[in-house]
């Protein structure tokens, strides 16, 4: 079996959970880091993978959040925090951007969810609740756009129950659009017909499965670091 | 025709002033749709935002990527209940109390609209495009009413072009004929909004010669700025635009 | 009336044609002038009138046609002859160009055509001869984008043929799409319901009427120079 | 994943042969899609429809504003008898007489497009774009058996996106970034097909080095950019880009 169990430890940290993404992206990629958790990927980004980071509001060639007298109001991430200008870098406008992003050029964006399907939805810009102001952002598009849509999330909400689930019951942000998801206690492959865990931390594949209630099949090829596919 | 006009912060003029007089040239009013750049604070243009509320202008309709943010600003437009609409991808920040507290009195409309699609629909308006089939948001509550197609195997929405009246945008320089350069991601929805709108108002850090801009670099061609509101004052010094 | 009718001189020649385009184009608009005879409009403008020129290979703020040394390959004019740039000038891609034109920015472009219908539509490109290639270029962007579409035509063809027709029977270009036509002989305003004719040369308006064949009316109220509308 | 891989003429490698490389990475292959750029000559790619010739892919569709001028270049693949289809604005021409020969012959299928929708067909492409409606070309002999739609009181075509297999074209420089600036009007259609092929080779008249170009005027950022053929021969003279 391809599917790799470390059930000598515990679950990822936060910190960990990014390292892996990070291991995963190919050499040269160009990704989008999604608000949030996701853009602490950057910083394990192996020196010399030559990924070249997009974000949203018109830049190629982002470079690493800057504080202090570094930060420049007319340089900020899609969080709106500063940032820096890596060499090579480029500026567009925001429709040059997202028909960037839309029309498949960028190669992985990673995002946080609510929730993920088994067949690859995305619920993560609304809870559905009553008083909840929507708020979408860039979110659709980059679930739309990217050849490869990578999920950061915890496996279990607040109250325990699972958020990798057989139908979305949050509003959707895409259909069918997640390549796989990372959580802190397993790796799972969504992109195809069934849900494949190629990695597990903590725990092993049947605790897994007996957790989630969900279909479960195991790797049945190995598939290394800096690999999607 | 379109030739752009200038207004300047100097000789006894304040940017404020300046502002005021580009607002006023611009025809802007009540029940107007009104197209205000920036992402956060980089490329907002606060000076004609300002202006806008000295205006008083009301019944608007506003497209901007955001809602407001504090009590300057867009916020402080809203606060003023100028507004009727709200066109925006994300209303929902830390700091955007003023939009929430209206929306909750539902005392604003609000559309959410995702933000490449916003960007899209603006540049279909400013290139004659009557509507366009976009995969996002396809399947989502987003799409609940419009047409959808599939098209090659994917569920498309059909989106159509979002105009402005007016457009109020920050850009770095200007030239004298008009042409705009822009500064980072600054840049953002400016570029777009310009084109997409019968009217459009730009607040500059300063105005260099014609000759000055690198043909090849130029942003925003003069075509699309019909008002320029030179932020750079009399001392030489710059505001930020 | 306000028709104003040049009976004691003859018809205008070619270059007459296009002093007479000029003087109409207002101060400060974004023209583009077709190829062939439209580009001969440029020498007659006035300097000073703040006119700029726009070609759509690309570029506003275009300068005369240029020969010999100073013949740049990679700057050229939409017939293919290089040309300059002039101070102000900007470069921009086809699909920006193009949205520019389509999306009604520009405030003038001058034609040539084979027919003109009483209602506007203009046919320009296409001699519909079974053996014909057909070749479009820009001619139909041109003529649906510009706010004012001017036309130069000679107002008969070589077989004495009215070319400013109740229909017409060439393929079409655009519906509707031109505003005024100007030809050796008059000057017609085509924008409204009837056929206005807002000057003649070398002929009066019921001898004009009585060659075309198609209901003609005078001007109502005198339009100056630098004024299409 | 998409880093652009330069081709140099230098060191012992004519041009053509660096034109040759780039073409075989490219993957271009019999019955695909090619995109051409260039206006006239400004931005023709010449040395790398050379190479094209030489490659022998036959059975193509070229899509590029004209149909080929005199002998050399677009007309010498259409006389090798390699093109199947031409997607053109213009193909008639003072100088198209292999274009004209072959069509009246009808060895060529022709495919007649205004040239604004065109362009923006190419852009629909790289954009992700489904299809557009556009009122170029409504009522006339080019909307013939396409969809149209009123829309706020004037007739639109329903345009379909122009995919490429591979765009060929031509800019001033690259950086070894991949990021390319154009010259005047040799931009023309380059920035547009290098969205909207799976593959884009580039020739260019100089590379330089990463940080040479100012980030602000870059128009084609290196993620639309896989292959760079650099035309600066050993002597460092420049070929014509």
């Amino acid at each position: 079996m391809s599917t790799v169990e470390h059930t000598d430890r515990g679950p990822l940290s936060r910190e960990e959970m990014a390292a892996v993404v990070a291991r995963d992206i190919p050499d040269g990629s160009y990704v989008n880091l999604g608000i949030g958790q996701p853009t602490t990927v950057a910083a394990h980004l192996r020196p010399g993978s030559g990924v070249v980071l997009h974000t949203e509001n018109g830049m190629l060639g982002m470079g690493p959040v800057v504080t202090g007298d570094d930060a420049d109001p007319d340089l900020t991430n899609a969080g709106k925090q500063p940032v820096s200008e890596l060499p090579g870098a480029s500026y567009f406008h925001h429709a040059d951007s997202f028909a960037m992003m839309r029309g498949g050029h960028l190669d992985v964006c990673v995002l946080g969810a609510y929730q993920v399907s088994a067949s690859g939805d995305l619920a993560n810009w609304h809870t559905g609740a009553p008083d909840a102001i929507p708020a979408v952002g860039g979110a659709m598009d980059l679930a739309t756009g990217a050849k490869d849509v990578l999920v950061m999330m915890t496996l279990f909400a607040k109250d325990g129950s699972p958020k990798l689930v057989p139908a979305c019951t949050y509003p959707l942000t895409g259909v069918g659009c997640v390549s796989r998801v990372y959580t802190e206690v397993a790796l799972f492959d969504v992109s195809g017909d069934d849900v494949v865990v190629l990695e597990t931390w903590g725990e092993s594949v049947a605790e897994l499965v007996d957790r989630l209630q969900l279909r479960i099949a195991r790797a049945t090829r190995p598939r290394g670091p800096g690999r999607l596919r | 025709m379109s030739r752009t006009q200038f207004h300047t912060a100097a000789g006894g003029t304040t940017a404020a002033e300046a502002a005021d007089a580009a607002l006023s040239a611009s025809g802007v009013a009540s029940g107007m749709t009104v197209l205000v750049g920036g992402f956060g604070m980089a490329g907002m243009p606060v000076a004609l935002v300002d202006a806008l509320i000295r205006h008083g202008a009301d019944e608007l309709t506003v497209v901007s990527n955001n809602a407001g943010n504090g009590d300057t600003g867009l916020a402080a437009l809203l606060a003023a209940g100028r507004v009727r609409k709200v066109i925006c991808s994300f209303p929902r920040q830390s700091d955007s109390w003023v939009f929430d507290g209206l929306y909750r009195a539902g005392r604003l409309e609000l559309e959410v609209v995702p933000q490449g699609t916003l960007a899209e629909r603006m540049r279909a308006a400013g290139a004659g495009i009557g509507g366009f089939f976009c995969p996002t948001g396809a399947g989502t509550l987003l799409a609940e009413g419009k047409e959808t197609r599939v098209i090659d195997g994917r569920e498309h929405v059909l989106e159509m072009p979002l105009r402005g009246d007016v457009a109020l945008i920050g850009a770095h320089r200007a030239d004298r004929a008009g042409n705009l350069v822009y500064r980072k991601t600054a840049r953002n929805f400016g570029p777009v909004m310009a084109t997409a709108a019968a009217t459009t108002v730009v607040q500059v850090g300063g105005v260099v010669e014609v000759g000055a801009l690198d043909p090849e670099a130029v942003v925003t061609p003069a075509i699309y700025v019909d008002h320029v509101v030179d932020l750079r004052s009399t001392s030489g010094e710059e505001h930020a635009a």
